[in-house]
């Protein structure tokens, strides 16, 4: 068993749960009462979902974190070898626009730029597919591709917002999402929850099979940590929202840190839904090399009583 | 550096003013000390502090015209967040970070600079080292470097250090090699009639005959150094607690913060200038300007 | 020919009146010459002599119009000198004068071609007469770097002399040369005066170059320079039209040898 | 260049092979060709191959020792991957658009430089701006134009142009400023003789008196302009379907292609050779190694 | 005081055998001095006469170190010469040699500290005094930039003088000096040769310097650079052993002259 487990975030709320299980101590927590001892949790924050994959294959941290597209990724390239540990959260991706003759995903056309984190790569850009797919009928999934540009969240809603650029679509997630409704010309175009037919996982926390398999004791520890951190969020969202703004030094107000957690699409869970959705529709467009024989290939055990998807 | 056709001269007035017939008189005027308002004029950083003025207010009127604080801030609102994030926030923390992170790099990129020039003056296997070197390694970009850094050092300071040493140590050393190897063969056979060889001819001879360009590697060094760092801390992020300015723009960015974005800018920029006209400019002026090397 | 004798009823081609030329650098500011006075008539030999460091260097380049006085002015034409000009040609002292990136042809071509707007052709080809007259055929297409000292002054004085000046400036163009050179150089300078007479400003150390070309010797007084005197001579290298021969060498001898102040505090 | 202590002489062997006891042939000794194997020796790539060739050898034994091929690909993985880049997938039409991209920053960028060291050089208003713009806009990371340059330029290849150019602008001025004031007295005051002055004298007498330092600044650019270029494809709009080498890169890095990733920058690595080794090693050569003014 | 005539029972101090000196540059090899042979003895004054071209600054830089003969060997004391050193003091003929970043005093001063071990202190005291010497003490702290070309060479000289070398190598170190000056450092050179003998190779264009200065002239031929004559002379500024005033200069001007062949194609 390791002395120390490294964690690394990524910049935003979706990782309000470890940001608990930081701020919280909640590894030491449950690895004290594990007969672990003195465990030590570190935690980094790390720029992007490749970044996060670099450092994990690197041996420079033991769980990473980020969105469903890089785990399925390094999920499929190790053959298994990195499997996701629990999800993070539940969170939707809404598609905003700014052009008021767009009403759906058909209405969209060449004037129509879309902004999002990273073309085809990322999972706005699959969620974009699927809803094509969806749209135009499965072969058509790749279609508004070509409408898509690559641009990080707050760049494409100042975009958006300014008015002044081709970009009048942004594939947005939360607070960036919120925040850009909160005008009146910006409308929601599609809903990531309707085109799955239901919530799905956003982010989630994955790690090595070695890690997992050497470790027993403190696996168990940290999830039972990262189910801690969860619930804690979904009682105390307040106090939920004053760890995060106290953790990132944010200047935003806590009433609006505390809407967001509060609003009826967010929700903080370690089951994973929707995952292997995601996978089935990466791997039938070729994105995704392996096919997973059902969410749980794509998970390690521990996590398998639950009611994932 | 200026008028390039005559070589500056003082106006005739205060010649005439001292006029005096005799040949012994003439002797004590033939050198005389400069008057201070002569010094003055002299300080260019008093001149420069207009032309950034300019600048700066070019910035308010296109911001206010532009009106979109998203995008581009105005420099009211971005010097009320500069104040803010001095006064309240964690800026000049940020700031210290970084500068240390930088420095650090900066000096081993400079030293590592200075090694393989002087190996590639000195040896024709290291002449060719370099080339190769330089030619392969300086395009690449930070990301390539991600993965070996990784597993060199780990996340954190090494890494973010490697990837600044990576960022300096080309243009250095193309500067400093171009630096020697335009030495006049004068210069340096006085260099060997000493008996100077080595590190010794390096130092002794090298580096002041090369001094113009080893200031101007050292100047795109410390440049690049800074966009490095920044763009370092953006994707190999921070570990717990720290994290440096480039990390204070990231956040403020995701934020939509954009007046403390530009103020993060800000505060390199003025680095900048400080650093520029009071460390370089201070250096040009003791050195090659001094020496008649800079014209 | 023009007279040597600065009576000619009209004015002078360069006059240079109390000229006062200094050198300000960071800490000080260094007087090279003291109101010097003196002119130079269409197609007269003046020949500058003084000791190291006394500002015939500074002089030539203030006639040149590389420098400002500080006090005075130089007039070339009856016009006050603003900047250098190509009817000013200058061969400098230094050793570094000749465009490296350039060859012996090209360096003279290239002065004729922007100094004169000759034909690329046409300069080239006057560019090898000249170098031819200073014995440098060989080496026409060498680059500066692999000539030896003596060698890049003569290609100075060659570029200098195609470009057929009003005035000529030569801050000691022989200095590098053999004794037999020198005098080649001298002849070639002279036939060329003799076929299209010119001024020229002439620096130099040698008292028997002083008066194998000079019209008139201006001697210098050490740091910072004044005229101290000026000796006519006949200009063709024999007595000067008041003095003897042995007197004159004795008279510019003891002149610039009696001014010598110790420089050593 | 190499030796310093001694200028490179042709061994004895040849010259006594041809004694000839006259004056005469002397005079014709004096001066003859270099033999072909004399010349081949000269070729400096042949040298650097193999130097370049031990690099990638270690590369193989370092990568095959670590085995993560998913962190660092062996080269033969990436050299399949490349090949395989070049022959079905788009390797050759990506790096064709990130050319076309980069040379056009490149040329724009190279061309405000020389304006603007110019400017620098002949007047003392353009010598403060270039000092302020230089320590303003040269630590600024590319991050930091991206709102002006969205305003700008909108979307796509104008914005990448922008960032290239500010990427290689700052580092050419810096470099041609350094050579230009660097120019001793004596080439400016026979160069102002012929009656050069404004743009004439700059490009017949500035560029090529400052030429060591002029390429130099070429190097610098062309390695910071590859870059720049990649990271600003990855900040940058890039617009589906079009995108050039960084895109393929950041694409491969998410899909976790390591060895495509290598693959791409392998590419890089070898037109960036292929620059340094044809284009600028044939300038040198042509220029300041003939002229001699690079020792 | 060392035997003037090479005939001393102990070995020379240099020996030049043979010594063939080429440039290979990018497209041609120019051969600056063919098969050249003499010897110095310690405390012999040699000057080194010859057109333009011929190669004495290049035979001059292979006895510095500075250049490696293609054929021949030059030996110093016994051994043959590898490189350059403190032992072989030189001064160059261009006006470049100063090192820029120097004052006057230091870059005499650094002479000392580098190529002897002086220290400091002692070092710029000993700088101060031959400073002195070539009358420039009001100099000492200016940047050689600042310096007039006259004024450059006095420190060069002034810097080689200062280091006390077994042989010193001079490459033509009073061309750009007046005639007074001039005659003052041939006076210091000579007293200074008088407190302690060095033995000295002297490049010089003027024949009065050579009868001045040498013990043996040593005639080149023009390009390549071939040894033509040696003669013989007393050293003293007099006559030589051999000849008489008159003939002397009449031999070496006759033997220059009449070697010079026209370089013009
Ligand atoms: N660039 C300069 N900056 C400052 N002082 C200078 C500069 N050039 C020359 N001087 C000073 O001006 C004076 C005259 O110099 P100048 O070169 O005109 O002398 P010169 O008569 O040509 O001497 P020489 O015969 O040795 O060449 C000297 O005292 C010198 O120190
Ligand atoms: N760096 C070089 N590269 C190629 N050739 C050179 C180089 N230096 C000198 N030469 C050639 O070597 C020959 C001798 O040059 P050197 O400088 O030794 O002549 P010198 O006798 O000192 O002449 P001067 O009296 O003019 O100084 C000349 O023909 C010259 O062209
Ligand atoms: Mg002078
Ligand atoms: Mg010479």
């Amino acid at each position: 068993e390791v002395k120390e487990v490294r964690f690394a975030k990524q910049y935003g709320l979706s990782y309000l749960p470890l940001i608990v299980m930081e701020q919280q101590k909640l590894v030491e927590k449950h690895a004290k009462a594990a007969g672990l001892g003195q465990l030590k949790a570190s935690y980094a924050t790390l720029g992007s979902g490749a970044a996060m994959n670099d450092a994990l294959l690197s041996g420079s941290i033991d769980y990473a974190s980020g969105g469903v597209a890089p785990m399925l990724t390094i999920w499929g390239k190790s053959r298994g070898e990195v499997r996701g540990v629990a999800a993070l959260d539940t969170i939707p991706i809404y598609l905003n626009s700014v052009n008021p003759s767009v009403k759906g995903v058909k209405d969209l056309s060449d004037k129509d730029k879309i902004a999002l984190p990273a073309v085809k790569v990322s999972i706005q850009a699959v969620l974009l597919q699927m809803a094509a797919a969806k749209a135009f009928g499965a072969n058509e999934y790749d279609r508004l591709d070509r409408l898509t540009v690559s641009m990080k969240h707050p760049d494409a809603m100042a975009a958006i917002l300014s008015g002044r650029s081709e970009v009048t679509g942004h594939l947005a997630s939360p607070p960036f999402m919120f925040q850009e409704l909160k005008d009146k010309r910006v409308r929601t175009v599609v809903n990531s929850y309707d085109v799955l037919g239901g919530p799905h996982t956003f982010d989630l926390v994955w790690a090595t099979k070695k890690f997992h398999d050497e470790n027993p004791k403190t696996y168990r520890a940290v999830l039972a940590a990262l189910d801690e951190a969860v619930a804690y969020i979904g009682k105390n969202k307040r106090a939920a929202a004053e760890l995060y703004l106290k953790a990132s030094g944010s200047k935003e107000p806590i009433s609006e840190v505390y809407e967001i957690l509060s609003r009826q699409p967010v929700h903080y869970t370690t089951t994973p839904l929707k995952v292997s959705a995601f996978a089935d529709f990466m791997n039938r467009t070729g994105s995704l090399k392996e096919k997973p024989k059902g969410w749980k290939d794509l998970f390690f055990p521990e996590i398998h009583g639950k009611k994932g998807s | 550096m200026e008028q390039s056709d005559t070589i500056a001269l003082a106006p005739a007035a205060q010649v005439l003013a001292q006029r005096a017939p005799g040949p012994v008189v003439v002797e004590v005027e033939a050198a005389r000390p400069l008057s201070p308002a002569e010094r003055l004029w002299n300080v260019a950083a008093l001149r420069k502090l207009l032309l950034l003025s300019l600048l700066l207010a070019l910035w308010q009127v296109y911001a206010v015209t532009l009106d979109k604080p998203l995008l581009f801030p105005t420099l009211d609102d971005t010097l009320a967040a500069l104040w803010n994030g001095i006064l309240h926030g964690e800026l000049l923390g940020r700031v210290g970070h970084s500068l240390r992170t930088l420095v650090t790099g900066y000096a081993i990129g400079a030293t590592l600079a200075a090694l393989l020039a002087v190996a590639a003056y000195s040896t024709r296997f290291g002449n060719d080292l370099m080339e190769i070197l330089t030619a392969t390694f300086n395009p690449l970009p930070p990301i390539a470097l991600l993965p070996v850094s990784l597993i060199w050092f780990g996340l954190g300071q090494a890494s973010i250090v490697f990837v600044l040493v990576h960022a300096v140590l080309w243009p250095m050393a193309l500067n400093a090699h171009t630096g020697f190897t335009g030495i006049t063969p004068t210069i340096r056979m006085v260099g060997r009639n000493y008996g100077l060889t080595g590190w010794r001819f390096a130092w002794r001879i090298l580096f002041p005959a090369a001094f113009p360009q080893l200031l101007t590697g050292l100047k795109i060094g410390w440049a690049f150094g800074w966009r490095s760092l920044i763009a370092a801390e953006l994707v190999y992020g921070v570990s717990s607690g720290s994290g440096g300015i480039g990390w204070f723009i990231y956040e403020n960015k995701n934020q939509l913060e954009t007046a403390s974005v530009f103020a993060g800018l800000l505060t390199i920029i003025l680095i900048g200038l400080a650093v520029e006209n009071l460390l370089f400019a201070g250096i040009e002026r003791r050195t090659v300007l001094r020496w008649g090397m800079k014209h | 020919m023009a007279s040597s004798k600065g009576t000619s009823a009209e004015a002078p081609l360069l006059e240079v009146r109390g000229v006062t030329l200094q050198y300000t650098t960071r800490e000080q500011r260094v007087t090279a010459t003291w109101r010097v006075d003196f002119d130079a008539w269409a197609g007269e030999r003046l020949v500058l002599l003084g000791p190291s460091g006394c500002g015939k260097s500074t002089l030539l380049k203030a006639v040149g119009g590389y420098l400002k006085p500080v006090e005075g002015e130089v007039q070339f034409r009856g016009k006050q000198v603003h900047g250098p000009g190509p009817d000013r040609g200058m061969v400098f002292q230094e050793f570094d004068q000749l465009l490296p990136w350039k060859t012996v042809k090209q360096n003279v071509a290239f002065a004729l071609q922007e100094g004169r707007g000759v034909p690329r052709r046409e300069a080239e080809e006057q560019a090898l007469h000249f170098i031819a007259k200073v014995k440098l055929s060989r080496f026409a297409d060498a680059y500066p770097h692999t000539l030896s000292g003596g060698m890049k002054q003569r290609v100075a004085i060659a570029r200098c002399l195609a470009t057929r000046p009003e005035l000529i400036l030569m801050d000691e163009p022989f200095a590098a040369l053999d004794a037999l050179t020198r005098q080649q150089m001298q002849d070639e300078l002279l036939e060329l005066w003799q076929e299209s007479p010119f001024a020229m400003l002439f620096v130099t150390h040698s008292i028997d170059e002083a008066v194998r070309l000079g019209h008139r010797v201006i001697l210098l007084s050490p740091h910072p320079g004044r005229v101290k005197e000026v000796l006519a001579l006949d200009g063709k290298g024999e007595l000067g039209p008041v003095q003897s021969g042995a007197e004159l060498q004795e008279r510019i001898h003891r002149s610039l040898f009696e001014t010598a102040c110790d420089y050593s505090i």
